[in-house]
């Protein structure tokens, strides 16, 4: 879920902003160290994907569909740099040419997802030995962690109040959370039957 | 088998260009037709309408009776669509689900399901391939399965969308094969005129949208005037002095 | 999918499409801080005076620019989920303060408003090439630019996908639904990798080594 | 232009199938070369070997100069490969990026780099289309443009992998006529037998990675037992008598 641009303050917008613009900046020079000449191309298509993936609606039943944001997955393919790069362009991208998620709420929107998801989500994934359950944990907390998050940017300009914005934004970024991770197990299952170099890969 | 009935067929892009302009057409049960145009013509966007995949204007029928939104998913289960590219078709990890994919909505059980896909398999000589990842299968035998999950339908009507494009000559010689042991109302939309001479009598030439002339296959390609107006050429089969150099 | 064209108004031709990208953009930033932080502040306590005269030169810009205004209006509700949700929530936790949703709802809406006018005006290469005038970082804006060029390919791929699957089983449902997509994604991902590997061949062919100049 | 001379070339894929074996061949300085060939002959391969774009053994001199990974780079600036799927070709975000991109390692400026990449696009009659993005463009459009930055690079030696795929009858045509403007060392990769009569006077014919035959089109693609030892077929235009229905 993209926050929209007119429900933060300006105290949030500049401190997410600035964070995100951190983050970004570290993740580019991390990447521009390591990266590999092929691998360029290949961050522009998986971009692409990651894109799709953000504007597919992907149906879960009665009539309800929720939209993934693929950070845990990019970041299991191309390590958490890579994706967190991924995450950001995608997410401009979308603030640019769909709105979803205004461009001055873009820093919030970044931590919320591409932060949680690549760092919290992946660095979880890789604590716990069993992929399974780690995926699905892994997908979970991160959706908790995000919607901490995202409630708290909304208490601090004074949109809602704090314990009712955790509860409404655990709802939507828990359950959304958790079917991240079980729709990446079966994307990382697809991969292992199909082509299993892909899931050996960095990270 | 079924027939086929268009009437005042039209469809538009959604930027408002036209790509069917209503067109009026009737195709008896058991018939082969062949579509032929240049690129833009309205080929694809025919086939695609006769299928109910995109919304058009005006009436189709099939056997008589109109298609509906609501009847569409019913008339479509006696359809099968090959399409232009096999990738469109194929994305299930194996050979085997790819081809089964749908046959459980024909009201077959899954031993028959299995059963029905092992037999068009082998009709298109990919026996043993069931278990493989159709990701890891060369262009011809991707195109292949494709005949093969149309062939597992035993649909009434089968479309075909350039079936042959990118394939060697062998590759399209054993579709040419598979083609006239097929049964059913088939539709082939193509740019391979020589094609066209080998497997349908009778074609439709479309241009923008619109049919120009329907008719005996080897006149209308053999039409040098015709052919040229429309950005097409007199196939070398039709014309009687070898190629010189 | 129908997003096959997203910046579809954007080569139309108005005094608005005419303006520099450079101008745009900036134009648009400062507008959106103007709307989001400068109003409230400056036109208290008659912060709707500002709102209106805002609304009043945004619609007109979007007038000059020709950009259909059902597309605007259609577009610009995708924030009204959002905002519902909040103002439900506010409305249940007690706090509620009907001029305060009014007045956010109504900043958001500007808002979307605006940033859709510079995406319906300028082609998005044009803002990359700005942006990457202003120096922003290359690898990211070659990320972009690749993204750009394959979302177009992977939207149609994966629509000519979805018809496939409705010409052979229209009523996909439930588990069996999801099963189908993901395995849809998957393929994708698989062909995108490797359609990587060919388009960095091609790059190679024309003397890509690896520095993006 | 160059001459192109390939000594004991092989070529294996990473699961052990051997794509190219012991090829040994010689292409001189301004020659035109068809290389025809099943799926799966080697076509592919034996053009990306070529370019250094896969690690192939044996020798490849380009103008009698050996490639080895150093030389690689600066022996593919006498060179340009015209891809079989043109999205792949075409990744920057106007067409006109697309023609200029790499003509800066050419030596070229920027200005210069401009102006060739005009003048290409006029070449293949696609003025006026710089500003526009490729995927707007139709399938025609795009091969066009492909065929554009190659002729931008002027190169000595040009690779054509499938250039007329998914073509209609028009842009097949308007292919041959650009091919016979082109200068420099041609190879071109195809399925489409008729095109090589049309092209090329000389013409390779592969078949599990092995050389069968090299010599005269005409010669090789007329012989009938030849061509159904290797999944080919006579073309209509060597046939005397037209087809018959």
């Amino acid at each position: 879920m993209h926050i929209p641009d007119g429900f933060l303050n300006t105290p949030v917008t500049l401190a997410t902003g600035g964070i995100s613009a951190v983050a970004l900046a570290y993740s580019l020079k991390r990447v521009n160290e390591t990266i590999k000449p092929e691998q360029i191309p290949l961050m522009g298509l998986m971009a692409s994907f990651v894109f799709m993936i953000q504007l597919f609606s992907f149906p879960i039943g009665v009539g309800t569909s929720i939209h993934l944001t693929g950070a845990l997955l990019i970041s299991i393919l191309l390590g958490p740099m890579v994706g967190f790069l991924i995450m950001t362009v995608s997410l401009l991208a979308l603030a640019l040419l769909f709105q979803h998620g205004g461009l001055l709420s873009l820093g919030a929107n970044i931590l919320n997802m591409a932060g949680v998801g690549c760092f919290i989500g992946y660095g979880i994934y890789r604590l716990i030995p069993s992929q399974r359950s780690s995926l699905i944990i892994a997908g979970l907390l991160s959706g908790i962690a995000s919607a901490v998050l995202c409630s708290f940017e909304l208490a601090l300009s004074g949109m809602l109040d704090l314990s009712s914005a955790f509860k409404t934004m655990l709802l939507i970024y828990g359950l959304t959370g958790l079917i991240e991770g079980v729709i990446t197990l079966f994307i990382l299952e697809f991969l292992r039957k199909v082509k299993p170099e892909l899931v050996e890969g960095p990270g | 088998m079924s027939s086929i009935q268009l009437r005042q067929l039209s469809f538009h892009y959604s930027d408002g260009i036209s790509a069917l302009d209503r067109i009026d057409l009737q195709l008896e049960s058991g018939s082969r037709t062949a579509l032929v145009g240049p690129n833009g013509a309205g080929k694809t966007s025919l086939l695609l309408a006769v299928a109910g995949l995109i919304k058009s204007t005006g009436d189709i029928l099939i056997n008589d009776v109109p298609m509906t939104i609501k009847r569409t998913e019913q008339l479509r289960r006696e359809m099968s669509f090959v399409f232009q590219n096999p990738d469109e078709m194929l994305f299930m990890p194996t050979v085997l689900e790819d081809v089964c994919f749908g046959l459980d909505t024909l009201d077959l059980d899954e031993t028959e399901a299995v059963e029905r896909a092992h037999q068009a398999l082998s009709l298109v000589s990919l026996e043993g391939y069931d278990q493989r990842s159709s990701h890891h299968l060369s262009y011809g035998e991707r195109r292949k399965v494709c005949i093969a999950t149309a062939m597992a339908r035993q649909s009434a009507i089968t479309l075909f969308d350039e079936p042959t494009r990118e394939l060697d000559p062998f590759g399209r010689r054993t579709f040419i094969d598979l083609f006239h042991q097929m049964s059913g109302t088939l539709i082939l939309a193509t740019h391979d005129l020589e094609l066209v001479l080998e497997t349908c009598d009778r074609m439709i030439l479309l241009d923008g949208g619109q049919i120009i002339q329907i008719g005996n296959s080897a006149k209308i390609l053999g039409d040098k005037d015709l052919m040229k107006a429309h950005k097409l050429e007199v196939p070398h089969s039709l014309t009687w002095h070898p190629h010189s150099h | 999918m129908k997003h096959a064209f997203i910046d579809r108004f954007a080569s139309l031709e108005s005094p608005i499409h005419g303006l520099t990208p450079s101008l745009k953009i900036r134009l648009t930033f400062l507008a959106l801080v103007l709307l989001l932080f400068g109003i409230p502040i400056l036109t208290i306590p008659h912060i709707w005076h500002g709102l209106l005269l805002y609304a009043g030169l945004i619609l007109l810009a979007a007038l000059i620019s020709r950009v259909p205004f059902p597309f605007l209006l259609t577009r610009s509700a995708l924030v009204l989920p959002f905002s519902v949700l909040i103002v439900v929530v506010n409305y249940f936790s007690g706090n509620f303060s009907f001029p305060q949703m009014i007045e956010t709802v109504c900043k958001s809406l500007l808002s979307i408003f605006t940033l859709l006018l510079l995406s319906s005006t300028t082609p998005f290469h044009e803002i990359l090439k700005q942006l990457s005038r202003w120096r922003a970082p290359k690898l990211f804006i070659i990320i972009l630019s690749f993204m750009y060029r394959y979302f177009f390919l992977l939207a149609g791929e994966i629509e000519a996908l979805e018809r496939a699957v409705h010409m052979r089983h229209s009523s996909v449902s439930g588990w069996k639904r999801i099963l189908v997509y993901t395995n849809m994604i998957s393929m994708l991902l698989v062909r995108s990798y490797e359609r990587a590997e060919n388009v960095y061949q091609a790059m190679q062919m024309r003397g890509f080594t690896g520095d993006f100049r």
